[in-house]
């Protein structure tokens, strides 16, 4: 099992490796004529006038909300889809299992229902 | 008379009233109301108080008029009430002295009257509970309950300095009682589970639980009493509350102090009172001569006749530890009579407070030219404030000494010391306000007593005399009570 | 597989619940337009409703479990749950006209408060520590939600980051030590853990380490010294109907989580955390009588009167390890489930208090806002009296009695001096009761505006406050109710 | 080889970290919250470790759970953040100072 | 032969063998792979051209097929610029973070019966959790440039690719539900079997049949997730230039470019796993091979460009709306439909 693994490190650490060099490469063989108006932020031809982390739409935010908790939700569908063949195939308790992801998703739907009627996905 | 619960009358009669009293004259526009309202109910709480006195069977020493129910079972509290020859004075003394205090309110008070007048009701029902609770919970309910509507009056009808002096009492009070409270806890667990008072003056207690034990009773009592040095309070909530205020206060509110000590300190750490006798005779002795001189230099006649409740109850404590019968009865007739006496002399200042609005004694002077009928029973409270024979005050205080004397004489000499203060204090204090060339045009301009001030005092008056003259009905009631307790005393538990 | 189906009925308040706050929630969405009344009247048929259930569903006093062994229905569930619905449904009355008055009153404000009604509802209930964690975060969750509702109030914001961070840390302290638990007895469940610590399973050291880092999580939850600093703030900081809520609902199960987790599960390692408990306890009866003195805000003052409030119910849960006495135990978890319950009646009613003198623009916290009162409305400055004799611990009032049941197991157990010392700071504590009691009935009223409230909110403030001094002329029936909630469910 | 206490002091160390964050982080809001998570991530390694160790799955699926509600969690805290950062104009920790006494 | 060479081979390198082995096989992956994304760019260029009736690049080498060496190395040769006020740590970490795990997702790639690299029980979870990462490098490389238009782009990408996400996730549990695992070779084999499969139609018995609407979502998502036109507002040059990537040139700004195309075959690899049957053969008659999953990715990959030529640049917030608006409840009701067929007698999956 744990031995399954192991190509994914390696393959982790090549894939790093591989993702670095070109960096390194580039900084070896290309040249360095730096001048302050090159390293200067692009900002379209004009003098960057305030700080560029500026404060953002409050609505990425929202979004970062939504997918956190939408994203949660179908991590604990993936258990229940997993084996849910299964225990059809068994017979036990299917239904009964059917019932409680219905719950889980009609709890899901209401919200995302509600959020859908008060504007939290809209983006105008 | 048997089967009517007596004491719960006494008790709720005063606490209904008061509640009464506050719905009808809720608004000072029913002031009229309110006032009827709260006589009724005062005098009401005093009429069902009189029967305990004349049925009374003085030959026993056992409770009467006793009332037991269940309470809080979860805890063995029951609602236990019953007086012995020791309480039973004081409910009447309470109920009447409430009495005397709504009637010297009537015309003085003018704002809230209503409040006023349902909290002196309520507190009056709340310290015959005290008197009467056979049940250490029902006592210490009752006990701390009755700061709430002493605060307020002091609080809400008292002087300038009234919130200082409402805070001070009432925390001073309360941190006292509190430890009493965790003595009472350990009692109940010592006993396995009950809060009868009876039950503990049974229990057997090793001398240092018993030590313990009276410390901590020792701390509420004394601030209560108040002994020196916890007395602080006194004179500031004394010199702040109006004059109702300062007539309960020290006509009831500081026996309550002295009755715990015999409720509970003597006969539950009978062995501890022995071996504290030094210290309760020392503290007793300081306040008695200490606390004379203090009362000696006093500008404010408030204050005088404060600092002089300290010294008369330095009397008792001191009375209470010679542990023998001449100095209990002496001690609780003292009581008695301070109740009235003190409570007089706080009327007489009031009195005279109402009409110049100051206490300075320095304001007056000549008084008797103008208010004679006034002066006449300023006189006879002054006497029997300083002991003078014929007066209450002095079959207490000469008991007392007695007793002090038969058990060491130099205590007895230094006790007896407060005669001479005594009649010092208060007789300076009554010449300088009352004798001598009237001293301003505000003196001048005062009105005598009216009728209404002059039955309050004469009513009062009579029992001084009374008292004074013909003690030995209140003697005889507490005889077999006091022996009681003190043959309990003197076996101790220790065996 | 090995699969057991449910009983849901044991449950079924909880179920009411969880289905009433998205019906709430729906309705508040889709009927915007009389989604306010709509909502509040909801809300109200939902606690209601929970109270029926939870009245009839379970009338035999024994201790039932469902979903396996995670789920337990018994007395002290029971009587916990009523106090919360009592908490939830003041709340909502008293902060009614608040609300409607600061333009706040939104499906959703009640949808959070029926969820944090669950969330305290399910901690309750919980036997087992994963049940027991989901509850407790569901029902802090939405308070930090809560608390954050008036988004434009700059206050009520800081007050909930602040809450939502010591909350979080306070978690995770919590779910540090679960883990250990975890690891020592290999089971989430409190009985198995129970019965693993009794035996002297698992690794000692592990487990004490679990059971301090529990402690510390429960501390803070609870908000006792030194895990206090949240409180105030958030007191002070949120809307006065969510601090109502704060200060009442949470702290019951907030009781039932230290009572559940401590007694329940670790009595075995009670040498562990009762000088714990002491400590927290000391500290808090200490420095939250000590620090109120100092407020000039009421709402903060009630805050550190809670903290000290906690400290004896603390005081009554750690005096329940004595030597084996069963008996005194009995006794000092039903006087500490006494003393939490009475607090959270005592402190709806002095919250409901500054509920009523608060009016549109006017926040009524000040302490000096209560001058005068008497001058106002005799009637609610003796309410209020009542109040705060009750929190002092002054007889004929409840509070007294609470003290006094905490303070007899106390000395039961032989813990004298910690009696001493709790009645000493009580002294000092009486002080800043007194001033409010001063401000009311000696000073002046600055503001002489004639108090606005509903009639349902004079009423029931006026009944809450009332059965204060009724309880404490006749404390047998709660305190029963609460012994009785204790001996059957132990 | 790797063994269990290997994974708990790995978690104890996540935690401290997590911990000196909280209490000497006087800066940024935001990362205080990283440090809540962080902690939350330590009580889950010792969970997976205890899981595995004991060969009982419900460490696994308890920390199933705390991921749920760390990030709902996450989702209020951020959501209080905004709300405060409109009000205030700033997420320094030493800036919330507007409740005190 | 076969069997000794190996054993050969396996002896000279020892214990350090299956280290060997495995890197032979990543090298052996990523080669093609490389390859493949640099000629991805070119016939985008050429498919583009043509669809545009034009010719696209032809200079560099015979009808340009050298054009993308000549690009990697003009990269290769070119200034990586650090501006001022950028954080320097995190701005080389950006482009890095985003590459890697654009890598490492297709070590869980299944190439054939029996062909991978790392076969795990949990593969589905893994790629799910090594794709989500790429938002990191987005951000970091956004913020690390302290310039308006990357943060401001950074944040757009991520957005946009969080949002897709949720629907990517939602049709992706159908998947499972009828594999019944998490195993790639599983969710093959699932789709294997069946009425039409036993007929020798296969291509009947894919996912993409009952899945349809998912299939459509999943792929679509897989464009947005990628930033790939329509979806390419990051990078709406009009508006924020080239978003995330403005401040950066030469080989970072090449790491990003790489990133993006092998994630533009990632995702054609795993539509075609998903739904269309790997490396199935659509028909009983053909044998399956890996050639099969190449063709599908293929087709797929000229979808990509195929609808980059000819749609028109969507607005952020149609993007949104079409991801939370319309996948999202689609998904959803999918998900309730295959649940109640897999329940119901007419279930197909038994």
């Amino acid at each position: 099992m744990i031995e399954n693994y192991f190509p994914v490190f390696v393959f982790f650490v090549v894939a790093l490796l591989f993702s670095m060099a070109p960096v390194l490469l580039g900084w070896l063989l290309g040249p360095r004529r730096p001048d302050p108006e090159k390293l200067s932020p692009y900002e379209c031809g004009f003098e960057p006038f305030e700080d560029a982390r500026i404060r953002f739409d409050v609505r990425y935010y929202l979004i970062a909300i939504l997918f956190i908790l939408f994203d949660l939700e179908i991590a604990f569908l993936f258990p229940w889809a997993v084996v849910f063949k299964e225990m059809i195939a068994e017979g036990t308790h299917a239904l009964y299992v059917f019932g409680t992801v219905m719950i889980f998703l009609a709890v899901l739907v209401i919200g995302y229902v509600v959020e859908w009627k008060n504007g939290a996905l809209d983006w105008e | 008379m048997a089967g009517i619960p007596l004491l719960s009358l006494a008790i709720w009669i005063p606490i209904l009233g008061g509640l009464l009293v506050l719905a009808v004259g809720g608004n000072d526009r029913n002031a009229p109301l309110a006032r009827v309202t709260s006589l009724f109910a005062a005098a009401l709480g005093f009429a069902v108080t009189l029967p305990l006195w004349f049925e009374f069977d003085a030959a026993t020493s056992a409770l009467q008029f006793v009332e037991i129910r269940d309470w809080i079972p979860r805890y063995a509290v029951h609602y236990h009430l019953g007086v012995d020859g020791i309480s039973m004075p004081f409910v009447l003394l309470n109920s009447f002295i409430t009495l005397i205090v709504v009637i010297a309110g009537w015309e003085v008070i003018q704002e809230r009257v209503a409040q006023y007048m349902a909290a002196f009701l309520i507190m009056s029902g709340i310290i015959n509970g005290i008197f009467s609770a056979m049940d250490a919970v029902l006592f210490y309910v009752f006990f701390e309950a009755s700061l709430i509507p002493l605060y307020l009056i002091i609080g809400i009808w008292g002087g300038p300095n009234r919130v200082y002096a409402a805070i001070k009492f009432f925390l001073y009070t309360l941190a006292g009682s509190l430890l009493m409270l965790v003595a009472l806890l350990y009692l109940f667990y010592a006993s396995n589970g009950s809060f009868e008072i009876l039950d503990w003056h049974r229990l057997p207690l090793d001398l240092r639980t018993q030590q313990l034990l009276f410390l901590a009773f020792l701390v509420a009592f004394a601030v209560k009493v108040p002994m020196w040095p916890v007395h602080t309070w006194l004179p500031d909530a004394h010199v702040e509350a109006p004059t109702g205020g300062s007539v309960v206060l020290a006509a009831i509110a500081l026996k309550l102090g002295a009755y715990g000590f015999l409720r509970f300190s003597l006969p539950i750490a009978p062995d501890a009172s022995m071996s504290f006798q030094w210290l309760i005779v020392t503290l007793s002795l300081i306040a008695v001569v200490y606390i004379g001189f203090v009362a000696l230099v006093q500008e404010d006649m408030k204050k005088l006749v404060a600092y002089s409740s300290i010294a008369h109850m330095g009397f008792v404590t001191l009375g209470f530890f010679v542990f023998n019968r001449l100095g209990v009865e002496g001690a609780i007739v003292q009581m008695i009579s301070h109740g009235f006496v003190s409570g007089a002399m706080f009327l007489c200042i009031g009195v005279l407070y109402d009409r110049m609005h100051s206490r300075r004694i320095a304001d007056y002077g000549g008084v008797v030219n103008v208010m004679p009928k006034f002066a006449a029973f300023f006189l006879l409270f002054a006497m029997a404030n300083s002991g003078l024979p014929a007066t209450s005050g002095f079959v207490g205080e000469f008991m007392v000494a007695l007793a002090a004397v038969k058990s060491n004489f130099w205590i007895g000499f230094v006790a007896a010391t407060t005669l001479i203060l005594g009649a010092a204090y208060s007789l300076w204090m009554y010449k300088r306000v009352v004798f001598g060339p009237v001293a301003n045009e505000r003196v001048a301009a005062l009105t005598d007593i009216g009728a209404r001030e002059f039955w309050m005092l004469a009513v009062l008056a009579f029992f001084v005399l009374l008292l004074g003259v013909y003690p030995a009905p209140l003697l005889d009631v507490m005889h077999a009570s006091v022996d009681e307790l003190l043959r309990h005393v003197a076996a101790g538990k220790l065996h | 597989m090995e699969f057991e189906r449910p009983d849901f009925s044991l449950a079924a308040a909880e179920i009411f619940v969880a289905v009433m706050a998205l019906v709430v929630m729906v309705a508040g969405t889709f009927l915007r337009r009389i989604s306010r009344e709509l909502g509040y009247a909801l809300a109200q048929i939902t606690v209601i409703g929970a109270a029926f259930i939870t009245v009839f569903s379970v009338t035999e006093p024994t201790v039932r479990y469902t979903f396996g062994t995670m789920y337990v229905s018994d007395w002290l569930g029971q009587v916990l749950k009523l106090f919360i619905y009592l908490s939830v449904f003041a709340s909502l009355l008293y902060g009614r006209l608040y609300l409607i008055e600061r333009r706040l009153e939104k499906a959703e404000y009640y949808v959070l408060m029926l969820l944090s009604m669950l969330g305290a509802m399910i901690l309750v209930s919980a036997n087992n520590l994963l049940v027991l964690y989901l509850g407790l975060e569901m029902m802090t969750l939405a308070l930090y939600a809560l608390v954050a509702f008036d988004r434009d109030n700059g206050l009520r914001s800081e007050a909930a980051i602040k809450y939502f961070v010591l909350g979080a840390i306070s978690s995770g302290l919590l779910l540090y030590g679960m883990s250990m638990i975890y690891g020592a007895t290999g089971s989430l469940d409190l009985g198995t853990v129970a019965q693993a610590v009794y035996l002297g399973a698992g690794d000692e050291t592990v487990l004490k380490f679990g059971v301090a880092f529990l402690v510390a999580g429960i501390a803070f939850k609870f908000g006792v010294v030194p895990f206090h600093m949240w409180v105030p703030d958030v007191y002070h900081g949120a809307a006065t109907p969510v601090t109502l809520l704060i200060a009442s609902a949470p702290k019951l199960a907030g009781f039932a989580l230290a009572l559940r987790l401590l007694v329940g599960g670790f009595f075995g390692l009670a040498e562990t955390w009762q000088p714990m408990l002491m400590l927290l306890a000391v500290a808090s009866i200490v420095l939250g009588n000590l620090a109120a003195i100092a407020q000039n805000n009421i709402k903060r003052m009630l805050a550190y009167s809670g903290i000290s409030h906690m400290g004896f119910v603390l005081l009554g849960l750690l005096a329940g390890v004595t030597d084996g006495s069963h008996q005194l135990a009995f006794n000092a978890y039903s006087s500490a489930l006494f003393y939490a319950v009475s607090y959270a009646l005592m402190s709806l009613a002095s919250f409901g208090m500054v509920l009523l003198l608060a009016r549109t623009g006017f926040e009524a916290e000040h302490i000096d806002d209560f001058k005068g009162l008497n001058r106002r409305s005799p009637w609610f400055a003796a309410m209020m009296l009542f109040v705060m004799f009750s929190m002092a611990g002054i007889p004929f009032f409840l509070g007294f009695f609470a003290k006094f049941a905490v303070l007899e197991a106390v000395v039961a157990a032989g813990h004298t001096w910690l009696a001493v010392l709790a009645v000493i700071m009580s002294v000092i504590g009486a002080y800043y009761y007194l001033r409010v009691v001063k401000v009311m009935y000696f000073d002046e009223p600055t503001d002489r505006t004639a108090l606005i409230a509903s009639s349902e909110t004079r009423v029931l403030l006026s009944a809450n406050a009332l059965t204060l001094a009724v309880a404490g002329l006749m404390p047998q029936g709660l305190m029963s109710v609460c012994a009785y909630a204790i001996l059957t469910s132990f | 080889m790797l063994t269990l206490s290997h994974f708990l002091v790995f978690g104890a160390i996540l935690f401290a970290i997590s911990v000196v964050g909280i209490f000497l982080n006087r800066k940024n809001l935001i990362v205080l919250l990283m440090a809540i998570e962080l902690m939350l991530l330590a009580v889950n390694t010792n969970f997976v470790a205890f899981s595995r160790y004991l060969g009982d799955i419900h460490g696994q699926i308890f920390v199933f759970f705390i991921l749920t509600v760390a990030a709902a969690e996450s989702a209020i805290g951020l959501a209080i953040l905004v709300v405060l950062f409109r009000n205030r104009r700033t997420i320094h920790v030493d800036d919330l100072d507007q409740l005190k006494g | 032969m076969m069997e000794s060479t190996w054993q050969t081979l396996a002896s000279w390198f020892g214990p350090a063998w299956p280290t060997v082995w495995v890197l032979l096989k990543i090298v052996v992956l990523l080669i093609p792979l490389m390859l493949a994304v640099a000629y991805l760019t070119f016939a985008e260029r050429k498919v583009i051209g043509y669809m545009q009736v034009r010719i696209g690049p032809n200079r560099v080498g015979p009808k340009g097929w050298l054009q993308p060496i000549a690009d990697a190395l003009k990269l290769l040769f070119k200034e990586v610029i650090f501006p001022t006020q950028a954080n320097k740590a995190l701005y080389v970490i950006g482009p890095i973070m985003a590459l890697t795990p654009a890598l490492l997702a297709w070590v869980a790639i299944p190439y054939g019966e029996g062909m991978w690299i790392a076969n795990m029980d949990a593969g589905v979870l893994f790629l799910l959790a090594v794709t989500s990462l790429e938002v990191y490098g987005i951000i970091i490389a956004g913020w690390a440039s302290n310039s308006k238009y990357p943060f401001l782009g950074a944040m757009r990408a991520s957005a946009q690719m969080v949002s897709y996400e949720v629907a990517m996730g939602f049709a992706l549990i159908c998947v499972l539900l009828i594999a019944g695992s998490l195993n790639f070779q599983d969710i093959v084999h699932s789709q294997a079997q069946g009425r039409f499969a036993q007929m020798g139609l296969g291509f009947l018995s894919w996912n993409w049949l009952p899945l349809l609407p998912l299939a459509v979502v999943y792929f679509i998502s897989g464009v947005a997730e990628t930033n790939r036109a329509p979806f390419d507002v990051v990078e709406g040059e009009s508006e924020i230039v080239a978003g995330h990537m403005v401040e950066y040139s030469g080989m970072a700004f090449a790491l990003f470019f790489l990133a993006e195309y092998a994630n533009m075959i990632l995702v054609s690899f795993l539509t075609s796993i998903f739904f269309f049957g790997g490396w199935l053969s659509p028909v009983g008659f053909l044998p399956d091979g890996l050639h099969w999953l190449v063709i599908k990715a293929a087709v797929f990959l000229f979808l990509f460009l195929w609808f980059r030529a000819t749609f028109p640049r969507f607005r952020y917030d149609q993007i949104m709306r079409l991801g939370w608006k319309v996948f999202v409840p689609v998904t959803l009701i999918w998900l309730f439909v295959v649940t109640v067929w897999m329940l119901s007698p007419l279930s197909i999956w038994r």
